[in-house]
């Protein structure tokens, strides 16, 4: 098993305030880690300077071993499936929405089709397949934004509160479809919920932001039963000792 | 009605027309050229300066066609620094002076445009890991309808402007006379009835190019 | 003279006055110094409206203007005739002159006649710069190009700017091309330009100026007093005066000749 | 440098500054009356032939302002159907031609501007329980960006323009001499150095005034 | 107690389709409805109809025993508190967003105050009250877009997903307060949500829509032991009989 992702030293200005620190984080190859912690805490933040979206104040990000810089950052994101908080979808079909970055990458146009009308399907939006993405329901609009993320076949997911508008039934489905799915291709995956029971049972381990800091990281079970400090308890629902 | 006839059957009305459509065709389509990334440069780019030289570019919205003619006719008379190029009184140093005019409206208006998309869009698309030119041409067409009236605008001082014609071009019959030159030398004639056909079909030239333009742009309306 | 005292000005009943003249007229800055006389000496209030002479003379066609200063004798005459006109003052003259490259490629100096230089001119092939826009110079010369027997439209050596006489000169010395002008014009861009005069002084090439009253039988808004005042104004001896002299300081020699106590015939018009 | 002093020692000069000013300022000030809410019509609305009308809205953005000037002046002329108006040879009639020219730049660019917002926005207005004057206001300061530009075209075209006011204003010293009007007088004289001299003075007025313009619109950048 | 929202025979359409079909339903004075259905099953557009934000190609909505028109939209709105799906924000103050729907109503300045700073509070977004709007995480802007509503004091509240974004101590903590309110104020609250517990714990009845249909509708415990058809029961996750 190999690192995959490693933060070091991160900090991340929004404005002229420090929004988030991270000492050391890594992610091994293959692992699943769900990020949690409160509403504004840095999550997405995070999230996007993972992505080099957001440059980072201080610190570095070391993708397969290799500092990533604003020189190769275009390479770099073409290992990346990204879902933002908001599914931002470009004013076109369904199917070019979910053909998008692929495009980018130019892929041969059958794999394209192949790719795209496979998410379509799993995600159970074929049938949208030609309707502009602005007239998309709330959790088919997301359903979209995932599906393009999917048929990327990243070698790092990055996910940001991604099953928050979809219906239960689906949810339940995606997410035991998602477990299999990663686990089949080995898909290093950061996500980010405030669903704590979604975060304990596909993250393979969990990482608690609280306030711009990383708390705590580890498995579920290290966690629950050992958490850091009072804050995490307080944040996990659990009792004070 | 007999007039509409006159003109038509005019074969120098005929290639009047079709010089200004040439030229300001082309005059549009370089400030085009010049003001669509210039544009999103200062849209998207972040260095020092920008903000003064936005100033610049929507100052240039304003730039008085005789000025405009002025200057660059002291450029191109033999006594100016480019005089050795011999453009003066040439269509070319039309094309020069419409492009001037018209790539800072275009430019500023483009800049405008991509300002007021919303900026995770372009976070979004380059997560989706597309290059400079990918998320370019994307915001592009997200901005279309703007950007449509935009080139709409750029189209209109440039067909519309008098001043730098006649001053770089000349006016000269058969070489460098346009519509609007051709409506200001008749209406200094008195001719006042041709002037006003020659308007006319120039209006409704215009109209019909940028009815095509307003029914692209309004096709990509959101509704 | 009586009524110089500004406080004193008369006040006439319709006190708005719309003239209508050339260009040519306005861009040599006599008006510039008559118009403020006038408008002190009677207390009207002067439009002075400068445009093509085609479009000045159709402004006295339809009442836009009540008086018209201008230079085109022979469509002065129709718009007399046609009753459009009431009164025409013969005011000033002064002289179209051919002016070319210095070096003359064409060798029409020294020539005795105009026409014998507009033929030089046509045999050439040199090119030669007409103004094509129905102006009083552009009538003159038009005239000379029938006498020669030429019919220089459409050839290659043949340019119509369709622009005014400075922008027309500027384009003959760009070209290093001939082009037929008034004096005052050419005079007031001689600094600009790379020409030289290199034919003049022919009774033919005279530039006549005449004032017209707008016929308010026609019109019955023209404001036909003031009118007749202009025309008295710039008919007056002491007008006269400042007319012959204007351009002396600047060019040592004057732009315009007053000739209010001729008749056209002794201009030679008829 | 001696002209530069000598243009700002002349009276004459200040006066047709600030006639200049005062007709621009005026005629802009009317065009975003008029295009700021037939604008939002066009770009809110929903009426047979909206589509048609936007065509022409673009279209005049191309009016030339010759033709403008040539139009205006065959209405305001004493044998015109307004003649008895007695506007034409005024400051007004310069008001009421650059109003035609700069009003449709105005119209045509604050539809697209507001065409460009999230539909959803206005939806999220009224729900909150805006009525429509409330919700257009808002709908104008979340597109004030491309509104700003919009404004500055329109001023634009105003300041600029020269073959209208020369038309219906007559270029009349003291009365409706304004600076492009002047420029083309002293051009036409000869006196080049003039009116380069006043034609960086009009650049500078512009540059002024579109820098404070862009410095309003730059502070409402998103970022 | 009385009938507040009256909805008869209502069809609405998007495009060329029926998107939703109500052949009647009634909502009482205090009345907390849970909406729920699956993704594109037509909730978001029947809400959108009840705020008349979208037409309905026929039918009526009675507002307490009113037939409501397009004349009367605005005066109507105004008795509304609307929380849409997405955030959308307007590009001011977080104080501002607050304060908008209550200057639309020219309430007077020190009750807009008052209201507003209760509800930042409430919300525990009281120190982001002068940030841009545009600058907020995701669950902030959620928390604006709720509170934005609540200081409306509204006498029907319309909420679309209104916590989806929320982080789970807060989500937790505000449902329980929003009972409390919400039946202290008596306010008549019609409110989507994907979470099922979340609908059976807050709603006082729940209305099961699928596929643009009204299937059911009942209270919690009606709807579970009751379920009308096979395609609720499995919508609710209930094994077929
Ligand atoms: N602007 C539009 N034009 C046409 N169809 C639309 C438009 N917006 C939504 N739809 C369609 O209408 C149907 C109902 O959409 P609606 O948003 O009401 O669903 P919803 O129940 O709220 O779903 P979700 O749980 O995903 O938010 C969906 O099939 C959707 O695709
Ligand atoms: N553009 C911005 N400028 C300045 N500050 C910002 C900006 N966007 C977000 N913030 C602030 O940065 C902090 C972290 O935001 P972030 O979006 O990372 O939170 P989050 O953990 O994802 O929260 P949520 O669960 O609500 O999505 C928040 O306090 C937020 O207010
Ligand atoms: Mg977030
Ligand atoms: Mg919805």
């Amino acid at each position: 098993m190999s690192t995959v992702l490693e933060i070091r030293d991160l900090q991340i200005r929004r404005g002229k305030n420090i929004m988030v620190e991270v000492d050391h984080l890594v992610v091994e190859q293959g692992e699943v880690l769900a990020i949690i912690g409160p509403n504004g805490a840095g999550k997405s933040s995070l999230l996007l300077a993972v992505a080099l979206l957001l440059k980072p104040a201080r610190g570095s990000i070391l993708f397969n071993g290799f500092k990533i810089t604003n020189n190769s950052d275009t390479q770099y994101r073409r290992h990346l499936g990204l879902v933002l908080q908001e599914p931002l979808l470009l004013d076109t079909s369904v199917f070019e929405n979910v053909a998008a970055g692929l495009r980018f990458r130019h892929t041969p146009r059958p794999e394209i089709q192949l790719r795209t009308e496979t998410w379509l399907k799993r995600l159970g939006i074929e049938h949208l397949r030609q309707r502009p993405a602005r007239k998309l329901s709330g959790g088919e609009a997301q359903r979209v934004s995932l599906a393009r993320a999917f048929a990327l076949q990243p070698d790092l997911l990055l996910l940001d509160e991604p099953f928050s508008a979809l219906d239960a039934p689906t949810r339940l489905r995606l997410l035991d479809d998602l477990h299999d799915i990663l686990s089949e291709t080995d898909t290093t995956t950061l996500f980010i919920t405030h669903d704590l029971k979604e975060a304990s049972n596909l993250g393979d381990s969990m990482a608690v932001i609280l306030n711009g800091k990383l708390h705590q990281c580890g498995t579920p079970d290290e966690i629950y039963s050992n958490p850091k400090d009072d804050d995490v308890r307080a944040f996990l629902g659990l009792a004070a000792n | 009605m007999d007039l509409i006839k006159t003109i038509f059957s005019d074969p120098e009305v005929w290639q009047i027309t079709i010089l200004s459509l040439k030229l300001s065709g082309l005059g549009t389509l370089i400030s085009l050229l010049i003001g669509l990334p210039l544009g999103t440069l200062l849209a998207l780019g972040k260095f020092p300066g920008r903000s003064f030289f936005m100033s610049i570019v929507n100052a240039g919205m304003g730039l008085p066609p005789v000025v405009v003619g002025l200057m660059i006719a002291l450029l191109l008379w033999r006594s100016g620094p480019l005089g050795s190029l011999r453009l003066i009184y040439t269509p070319s140093a039309i094309v020069i002076a419409q492009t001037v005019i018209s790539a800072p409206v275009v430019t500023g208006l483009t800049a405008a445009a991509l300002q007021q998309l919303n900026p995770r869009l372009r976070m979004q698309l380059m997560g989706l890991g597309a290059n400079t030119i990918q998320v370019v041409g994307w915001l592009w067409w997200e901005a279309r309808l703007s950007l449509l009236a935009a080139l709409m605008a750029g189209f209109g001082s440039v067909i519309s402007e008098v001043g730098a014609s006649m001053m770089v071009g000349g006016n000269i019959r058969y070489q460098t006379r346009v519509l609007t030159t051709a409506i200001v030398l008749e209406t200094g004639k008195g001719q006042f009835d041709f002037a006003i056909a020659l308007s006319v079909w120039l209006l409704l030239l215009t109209f019909i190019i940028n009815m095509t333009l307003t029914w692209i742009q309004q096709r990509g309306v959101r509704s | 003279s009586p009524s110089t005292n500004p406080t004193a000005a008369p006040t006439p009943a319709n006190p708005n006055l719309i003239l209508a003249t050339t260009t040519s007229t306005q861009d040599s800055g006599l008006l510039d110094i008559l118009i403020p006389l006038f408008q002190e000496k009677t207390g009207y209030v002067v439009q002075t409206v400068a445009v093509g002479t085609g479009a000045a003379l159709k402004m006295g066609e339809e009442g836009n203007a009540d008086v018209l200063l201008v230079h085109a004798p022979a469509s002065e005459k129709t718009l007399m005739e046609n009753g459009f006109g009431k009164d025409r003052f013969l005011v000033m003259h002064n002289d179209f002159v051919i002016v070319g490259p210095a070096d003359d490629p064409a060798g029409i100096k020294g020539t005795a006649d105009v026409v014998e230089a507009f033929n030089k001119l046509a045999s050439s092939g040199q090119t030669f710069i007409s103004r094509g826009d129905d102006s009083g110079t552009d009538k003159m010369e038009k005239s000379l190009w029938v006498k020669t027997g030429v019919d220089p439209s459409g050839q290659a050596w043949y340019l119509e700017s369709g622009q005014g006489m400075g922008a027309t000169l500027t384009l003959a010395s760009e070209k290093s091309a001939y082009t037929l002008t008034d004096r005052a014009t050419f005079l007031a861009n001689q600094a600009n330009l790379q020409l030289s005069i290199l034919f003049e002084g022919v009774p033919a090439l005279l530039n006549v100026y005449h004032v017209i009253t707008v016929n308010p039988d026609k019109w019955p808004l023209v404001n036909y007093e003031g009118a007749m005042a202009f025309a008295n104004f710039m008919t007056s001896a002491e007008t006269q005066v400042v007319i012959g002299q204007f351009g002396m300081d600047k060019y040592g020699q004057p732009l315009f000749f007053p000739d209010a106590d001729k008749t056209d015939a002794d201009l030679g018009l008829n």
